[in-house]
């Protein structure tokens, strides 16, 4: 069994604990928004390095294109026009999966071993396990994965888990030509995020801020936002994701609850029988018919 | 099967034919969507051809019992229609409970708690049907906001639950009546079970007050 | 057929006994997920340069195949050279993509022919081509050519043939196409330094 | 670029003017995002749109398209009338002290000596006044009235910031913003740094914008300093290289000049471009222009260029006029032409009016297309219905189609915009039967001198002699190519320091350009290039990236030219005495012998500081030209004159001169030029990242990432004319009309010009009839058919349309 198996978290709808003996340093993918330019670079060497193709779609009347993920486009950007104090300010977002440290996707899986969590942070999916049922699409807080209508699993990015299984960084990171993204361990991120936040306060940017939502635990994509006060503005980035009641509702509580409710039903029926027995015709009414015979 | 002339029709063939279909419907649905909803019951997805297939047939499994589901609402709704006489034995159902059923009302063909049982069946599958048309990925997932589905995904999930717990129920409550099953396998009661369990219906039958 | 309340029961608790015994693992498991392979792990590699815009980025381009006798390559992958001190790995969207420009539908594979108002190309070997570009040019210079103009200064040039040069292609290309141009005393010769 | 593209990060402040470098350079661009990021540098944008360059400007400055003059004009008027230009630099460096002959003048739009017939201009008021020793004379103490900062302070005053707000449609807070962030740089340790590309070429008056700017840099002392500089961001991958090996009608390799039919004698045509120095102790590097071009028709005639028959001098075709695009399809379109070849290169969309390109590539008699991929001009004769409506059976040119490889599948090097000779190798093989362009080239001459020497024919002498001795002839290697225009020694060369010694053995690889003779003992096919393989080999593919100084310059990275020098005019970053203007970005220093450091010394080695010898050694007075005598066609100082379709039918500074008077127009052409009443909308066509020219909709990728065909226009004109965000539109001019959706952006805005508003309608130009991307409408189907007065490079960037929803 090759060794990245063993590191391996987490592991969808398991209820046995997965090998975690063997430990990586996490990972994080840093975007910096405020040094995007929107090249879409990172777009083409996503499906480059994965060999995947989009359809050739049309214009509509926006930069955007293609102009949503799809199961091909495991990244896309998407591009705000926004008026601030400071004029207009186009802010490009890089769109994709934030691998969560507390994956809505895994979550909500029904099919054991179809969403992974390695032990570096990378919440990947595993077609081969995948059933095509989205749940995860239901669990996923930022939108993101995408069923895909040739072989109806579903695709995302993964964070180039090969490559960074043999110490490359992601095909986006690699290609993006202003180093608007960058890789390295979590802890280096924050880091360099934080100098990052820093120069742009110098700038002007009063609410420059990272983007690390704690309600999912963080994640292992995160943004330097150059208004993270208005993470809205940036195409619609959830301000205060998690992943909700619902879900948690849904995967959590209910699935022991249910069981044990089912359980007790079926017990309670069979004690039931044991101590009252079973619910015949009285002796009394059969001998009232046995007369007409 | 008549073989005793002196037997009650209490359902027609084709009652019965639907009957067993509904259930043998829900028994695949219980199973394949127990196997999405706790990885203990994964496995389960083995008897359908593995987790992909159950993905595909569950949700076709249930277009064919609301059909099925549907044509029985549909015949029983009008003898489901709760009486006071079936509050009365809704009242006294402890008794039954307890085996003892010389105290209560008079059932007509079916009795309270199986009226009951009926309603409750009729509000979880409509629960379950429009539910399960939100999540239906392949065809109608994609109309409806995520938090929409989200929310169906938990009605589904309450609704099969409590749906698999009154059927488990209506099960061992044939099981404990016996003759019951006889009666949906055969379609032909024995005028005693009919009058012990379902007198009003029995006189009903029987033509008069007898 | 009668089934009695006991075969009910044998086939109920066959049907629960065979889930159960799924249910125990007897089922077949897939075996525990692991990353895709790498796919460039014995790829060949060679170095390049990017032929769009003038920043000129290192490339390296993966080919299948070891360069063996017998295997063909065919590059099935480029990304930036991290060597290079300009673009240091990185590639802009249309460099990132330049597999698809070399394997375009829309390249061309063979010498074509269209003859005058005709509506299709005809392919060609490339000795016709030549030949037939050679005939077509020296008809041309031998009618056209202004060995003297009218003052009678010695011009030797060549107005009737003109010529734009690639600015994709190599120096070593630009350099041998402008050497036999000029030989033969063309003047309209351009390149697209201008758009 | 006379810097590189590392360089960039050493800069304090950066313009992006006259370009998109974000978008159309992105890896070059990280060395902006560098400079911001580790050198606190300010970052700059002025255009008429908010492109993706702006979207991390630090500042942004809307223009009309077409004004840039009037723009920088106004700056240097900010620098000289606030003081703020490194003094020392402006007085040792440049022209400034140097008194301008008298006669000239600059009246209401125009220069003395204006032709108006003729639209030209006689140059001869342009000029130094020379002393009786034949050198300019020039006043140290820059008070001569006729000096030429005087002049230029006269010439500028009228660019006031109200006067430029009025031009170009930038809000005058804004305007005053710019020039005093550029002014900081004015501080001998601190730079600005320009980089433009198209933006600024393709306009009637292009030339003059990238002059301007260059005057704005001299006057900061920001030229030859190291995050200084004026960096042309170049096209095409190769687009510099074939510019040095001058593929061009009046161009020779390493911009040696075609003779003209007037210049019959050989020696006055190497006289006229050996410039004698202006200045007492200048360099005049030209003065070695017969070392050059000697070597040069060594190279090509070989043992058939002697002395006796002047190097072969009457083989080269001699030029009546210059034969540009404009110019050879203006030819074609009479009719006049009868052949042409498109190498890599797609003329129907590449040309100003598409119409007029079609129809005069539709009467010649055989066109020959070689190329990688099926590009509309080889197609131009296909019915591809309303995008290219045309009856083949009426065209009767016949096209043969010939393959060419692409990068991938061939060796060889490519000469990128910061000047590198970088050297690629083969990956694989090429599809089908396609060959490398040079064997296509090969495959062609030689059956053209076989045909020669079998018929014979007229005046066969040039191509039965060019020197051909390719190891397999007809397939040159890039290697002996590359051997051939670095060059070699014909002969023994004794050593010019001690005639005893042999520097290098007859067929030896030349070591640089220094060594070149005009006495046909060297061989060299591109001066420039010489050194690019020595005796130690192929020096393009060089991968050392060492970076020593920490500036950049990685000298054994691949090739430079001249002579593996980084930046230009390096000596210039030191002052008078030899020290750097800035230490902390030392380029060069003098060492007490000679000079050295982390580049490439830009001046003779071994000519001490304080010495009268000026850093701008190619020039006959060694400074740099504020004033620039009678080099450009239009004025020696740059003017604004609108472009030929102005939305406002006038000319604020002068309303008689509007546009260039020295431009050349084609009749008809003028004729069809928009005016503001049908036109009202000023329209600019530019590329877009996610594809490269007509060429990227054939790849897949690309074509995904931006599939289809669209116009930019501002929520107000969208308001105006009723038009939604994604409705298609027509957009024509009076060339032709095309369809596309509609993108409405906030990243275009109104702007108020001389009291009214002006729209902009912005075109990208990606689209075609052929390729994976969804069909559209060739873009220049709109544009005019005019070009820059110097370079003729078309006006793609400003023209007139209307629009409408469709």
């Amino acid at each position: 069994m090759a060794l990245q198996s063993l590191d391996i978290i987490r592991r969808s709808a398991t209820t046995t604990p997965s090998p975690g003996q063997r430990q990586t340093p996490e990972v994080a993918k840093l975007i910096d928004i405020s040094k995007c330019i929107g090249c879409k670079a990172c777009q083409v060497a996503c499906m480059e390095w994965n060999d995947t193709r989009d359809d050739i779609g049309t214009n509509h009347g926006v930069l955007d294109n293609p102009l949503d993920l799809t199961e091909n486009s495991w990244t896309v950007m998407r591009y705000a026009e926004v008026e601030t104090e400071r004029g207009l300010e186009w802010l490009i977002r890089k769109d994709g999966c934030m691998h969560c440290a507390n994956p809505g996707c895994l979550k909500a899986c029904p099919a054991p071993g179809a969403v992974v969590q390695y032990s570096n942070g990378i919440v990947d999916f595993h077609e081969e396990n995948c059933i095509g049922c989205g749940y995860c699409i239901t669990g996923c807080p930022f939108n993101i994965p995408r069923l895909s209508k040739k072989d109806s699993k579903v695709y995302k990015c993964t964070l180039c888990s090969d490559r960074v299984a043999v110490g490359l960084e992601p095909a986006c990171v690699k290609t993006c030509p202003t180093g608007a993204i960058v890789f390295g361990t979590k802890e280096d991120m924050i880091r360099h995020a934080e100098e990052r936040v820093r120069e742009l306060t110098e700038r002007g940017f009063a609410k420059a801020g990272i983007y690390d939502p704690q309600g999912v635990g963080g994640t292992h994509v995160i943004y330097v936002l150059q208004h993270a006060d208005k993470p809205e503005a940036y195409c619609g980035l959830p301000r205060n994701p998690s992943i909700g009641p619902m879900v948690d509702l849904w995967k959590g509580a209910a699935k022991p609850v249910a069981t044990l409710g089912l359980a007790m039903v079926a017990v309670g029926a069979f004690c039931h029988y044991v101590t009252k027995g079973p619910n015949e015709v009285s002796e009394e009414i059969e001998k009232e018919f046995e007369d007409e015979k | 099967m008549k073989n005793d002339p002196k037997k009650i029709l209490r359902y027609t063939p084709f009652e019965r034919a639907n009957h067993w279909l509904s259930a043998i419907t829900f028994i695949l649905l219980a199973i394949s969507g127990l196997a999405f909803f706790h990885p203990a019951f994964y496995p389960l997805t083995q008897l359908f051809g593995g987790g992909v297939w159950t993905r595909i047939l569950h949700p076709f499994i249930g277009a064919a019992m609301a059909i099925s589901f549907g044509v029985m609402f549909f015949s029983y709704r009008k003898l489901n229609v709760i009486t006071p006489t079936d509050k009365e034995w809704l009242k006294h159902v402890r008794e039954v409970v307890d085996g003892d059923d010389r105290n209560m009302p008079e059932a007509e063909k079916f009795n309270g708690g199986q009226k009951l049982m009926f309603w409750l069946l009729v509000g979880c599958m409509a629960l379950l049907i429009l539910s399960g048309i939100v999540i239906w990925r392949a065809y109608f997932a994609f109309l409806f906001p995520a938090a929409v589905i989200r929310l169906a995904s938990v009605v589904h999930a309450v609704a099969a639950t409590i749906m698999i717990a009154l059927i488990i129920f209506h099960i061992y409550a044939a099981i404990w009546t016996k003759e019951s099953i006889d009666a949906m396998l055969y379609g032909w009661v024995r005028r005693p079970w009919a009058k012990q369990h379902h007198p009003a219906w029995f006189r009903q039958m029987m033509g008069g007050d007898k | 057929m009668k089934v009695t309340r006991r075969t009910f029961f044998k086939v109920c608790a066959g049907g629960l006994g065979g889930s159960t015994v799924a249910m125990l693992g007897f089922s077949p498991d897939k075996a525990l997920a692991e990353v895709r392979p790498f796919k460039l792990a014995r790829s060949s590699e060679t170095r390049n340069t990017c032929p769009y815009c003038s920043v000129s980025c290192g490339l390296i381009m993966h080919s299948l195949g070891d360069k063996a006798k017998n295997a063909e390559a065919s590059i099935f992958h480029i990304e930036g050279d991290p060597d290079h001190p300009v673009n240091r790995g990185t590639l802009c969207p249309k460099g990132a993509g330049l597999v698809d420009f070399i394997h375009s539908p829309n390249r061309l594979k063979y010498p074509e022919y269209r003859a005058p108002g005709t509506k299709e190309w005809r392919r060609i070997s490339w000795d016709e081509a030549f030949t037939r570009v050679a005939r077509l040019m020296k008809d041309d210079r031998d009618r056209n050519f202004i060995p003297k103009n009218d003052a009678g200064t010695t011009v030797n040039r060549w107005l009737t043939t003109g010529f734009l040069a690639a600015s994709a292609s190599s120096n070593e290309s630009g350099y041998i196409t402008h050497k036999a141009i000029r030989s033969t005393g063309i003047l309209a010769f351009d390149n697209q330094a201008r758009v | 670029m006379t810097n590189h593209w590392v360089d960039i990060k050493n800069a304090n402040v950066i313009i992006v003017m006259g370009g998109n470098a974000a978008e159309a350079h992105p890896c070059g661009f990280k060395w902006v995002t560098e400079a911001k990021a580790h050198n606190h540098a300010q970052f700059i944008v002025v255009d008429p749109r908010f492109t993706r360059s702006a979207a991390v400007a630090d500042l942004y400055a809307p223009l009309r398209t077409g004004t840039d003059i009037a723009f920088l004009g106004g700056v240097i008027n900010y620098l000289l009338s606030h003081d703020k230009i490194q003094h020392e630099y402006v007085k040792a460096y440049t022209n400034a002290p140097f008194i301008v002959a008298e006669g000239y003048k600059f009246d209401d739009g125009l220069f003395s000596g204006y032709d108006e017939a003729g639209r030209k201009y006689d140059k001869a008021t342009w000029a130094y006044e020379l002393g009786p020793d034949g050198y300019a004379r020039i006043d140290e103490t820059l008070q001569h009235p006729r000096c030429v900062l005087q002049q230029l302070k006269t010439h500028y005053a009228r660019y006031t910031p109200e006067m430029v707000s009025s031009i170009c449609g930038t809000p005058k807070d804004t305007f005053l913003k710019v020039c005093e962030i550029v002014a900081t740089t004015s501080a001998p340790d601190h730079t600005l740094t320009f980089m433009y590309a198209l933006g600024w070429t393709q306009h009637s008056v292009g030339s003059q914008m990238i002059r301007t700017a260059a005057m704005v840099q001299l006057l900061l002392g920001n030229m030859g300093m190291a995050g200084g500089g004026m960096n042309a961001l170049r096209g095409h991958s190769n687009i510099q290289g074939l510019t040095d090996l001058g593929l061009l009608s009046d161009l020779l390799p390493g911009y040696l000049t075609m003779p003209r039919e007037a210049e019959t004698d050989y020696q006055a045509y190497i006289d006229k471009r050996a410039l004698k120095p202006l200045r007492p102790g200048q360099m005049s590097y030209w003065q070695n222009y017969a070392k050059f071009h000697v070597s040069l028709m060594k190279s090509w005639f070989g043992d058939s260029a002697t002395k006796e028959n002047n190097w072969c001098f009457d083989w080269l075709p001699k030029l009546d006029k210059v034969y540009d695009v404009l110019q050879v399809f203006e030819l074609m379109h009479q009719g006049k032409l009868n052949g042409y070849f498109c190498q890599g290169f797609n003329p129907l969309a590449a040309f100003p009016n598409k119409a007029k390109i079609g129809v005069a590539l539709a009467k010649l008699k055989y066109l020959v297309v070689i190329d990688p991929l099926a590009t509309e001009t080889s197609c131009f004769w296909e019915n591809h219905g309303e995008h290219n409506d045309v009856n083949p059976t009426k065209i009767l040119t016949e096209v043969i189609r010939l393959p060419s490889t692409c990068f991938a599948e061939e060796n060889g090097s490519l000469t990128n915009s910061g000047r590198w000779l970088q050297w690629h190798f083969k990956g694989a093989e090429p599809p089908g039967e396609a060959k490398p362009d040079a064997d296509i080239i090969a495959g062609i001459f030689l059956k053209l001198r076989e045909l020669y020497r079998k018929e014979g024919g007229v005046f066969p002498d040039p191509i039965l002699n060019l020197t051909w001795n390719y190891k397999r002839p007809h397939a040159p290697s890039a290697e002996e190519l590359a051997m051939e225009y670095s060059g070699k020694a014909l002969a023994d060369l004794p050593d010019p320091k001690d005639p005893a010694k042999t520097m290098l053995m007859k067929g030896q690889q030349l070591d640089g350009f220094a060594q070149l003779r005009d006495d046909g003992t060297t061989a060299c096919g591109c001066w420039i290039y010489s050194g690019a393989w020595t005796e130690k080999g192929n020096m393009m593919a060089r991968r050392d990236n060492s970076d020593p100084s920490g500036l950049g310059n990685t000298i054994n990275w691949a090739f430079a030219w001249p002579a593996n020098r980084r930046i230009l005019y390096n000596r210039a970053s030191c002052d008078p005495a030899g020290k750097p203007w800035d230490p902390k970005r030392k380029l060069i220093g003098w060492d007490g012998a000679k000079w050295s450091g982390a580049d490439i010394p830009d001046f003779k080695p071994d000519v001490a500081p304080n010495d009268a010898m000026n850093p701008f050694i190619m020039l006959p007075e060694g400074v740099g030209r504020l004033f620039a005598l009678d080099k450009m066609a239009e004025g020696p100082f740059p003017e604004h004159y609108e472009p030929f379709e102005t939305p406002i039918d006038t000319n604020p500074l002068h309303p008689k001169v509007i546009s260039n008077p020295a431009a050349r127009v084609f009749k008809g052409d003028l004729e069809a030029f928009g005016k503001g009443k049908e036109y009202p909308y000023a329209a600019t066509t530019y590329r877009l990242t996610e594809h490269f020219h007509f060429w990227t909709k054939h790849t897949r990728l690309s074509s995904i990432m931006q599939p289809e065909q669209f116009v930019e226009i501002s929520p107000e004109l969208a308001r105006e004319k009723g038009i939604k965000d994604g409705d298609r539109v027509k957009v024509w001019s009076s060339r032709g009309f095309i369809r596309a959706v509609a993108m409405v952006t906030k990243r275009i805005k109104p702007l108020q010009v001389n009291g009214r508003t002006v729209h902009t309608v912005g075109i990208p130009l990606h689209w075609g009839f052929k390729g994976l991307a969804r069909r559209g409408y060739l873009a220049n189907i709109l544009t005019p058919f005019v070009g820059d007065a110097n370079t003729q490079t078309p006006e793609f960037k400003s023209f007139l349309v209307n629009i409408e929803k469709a």
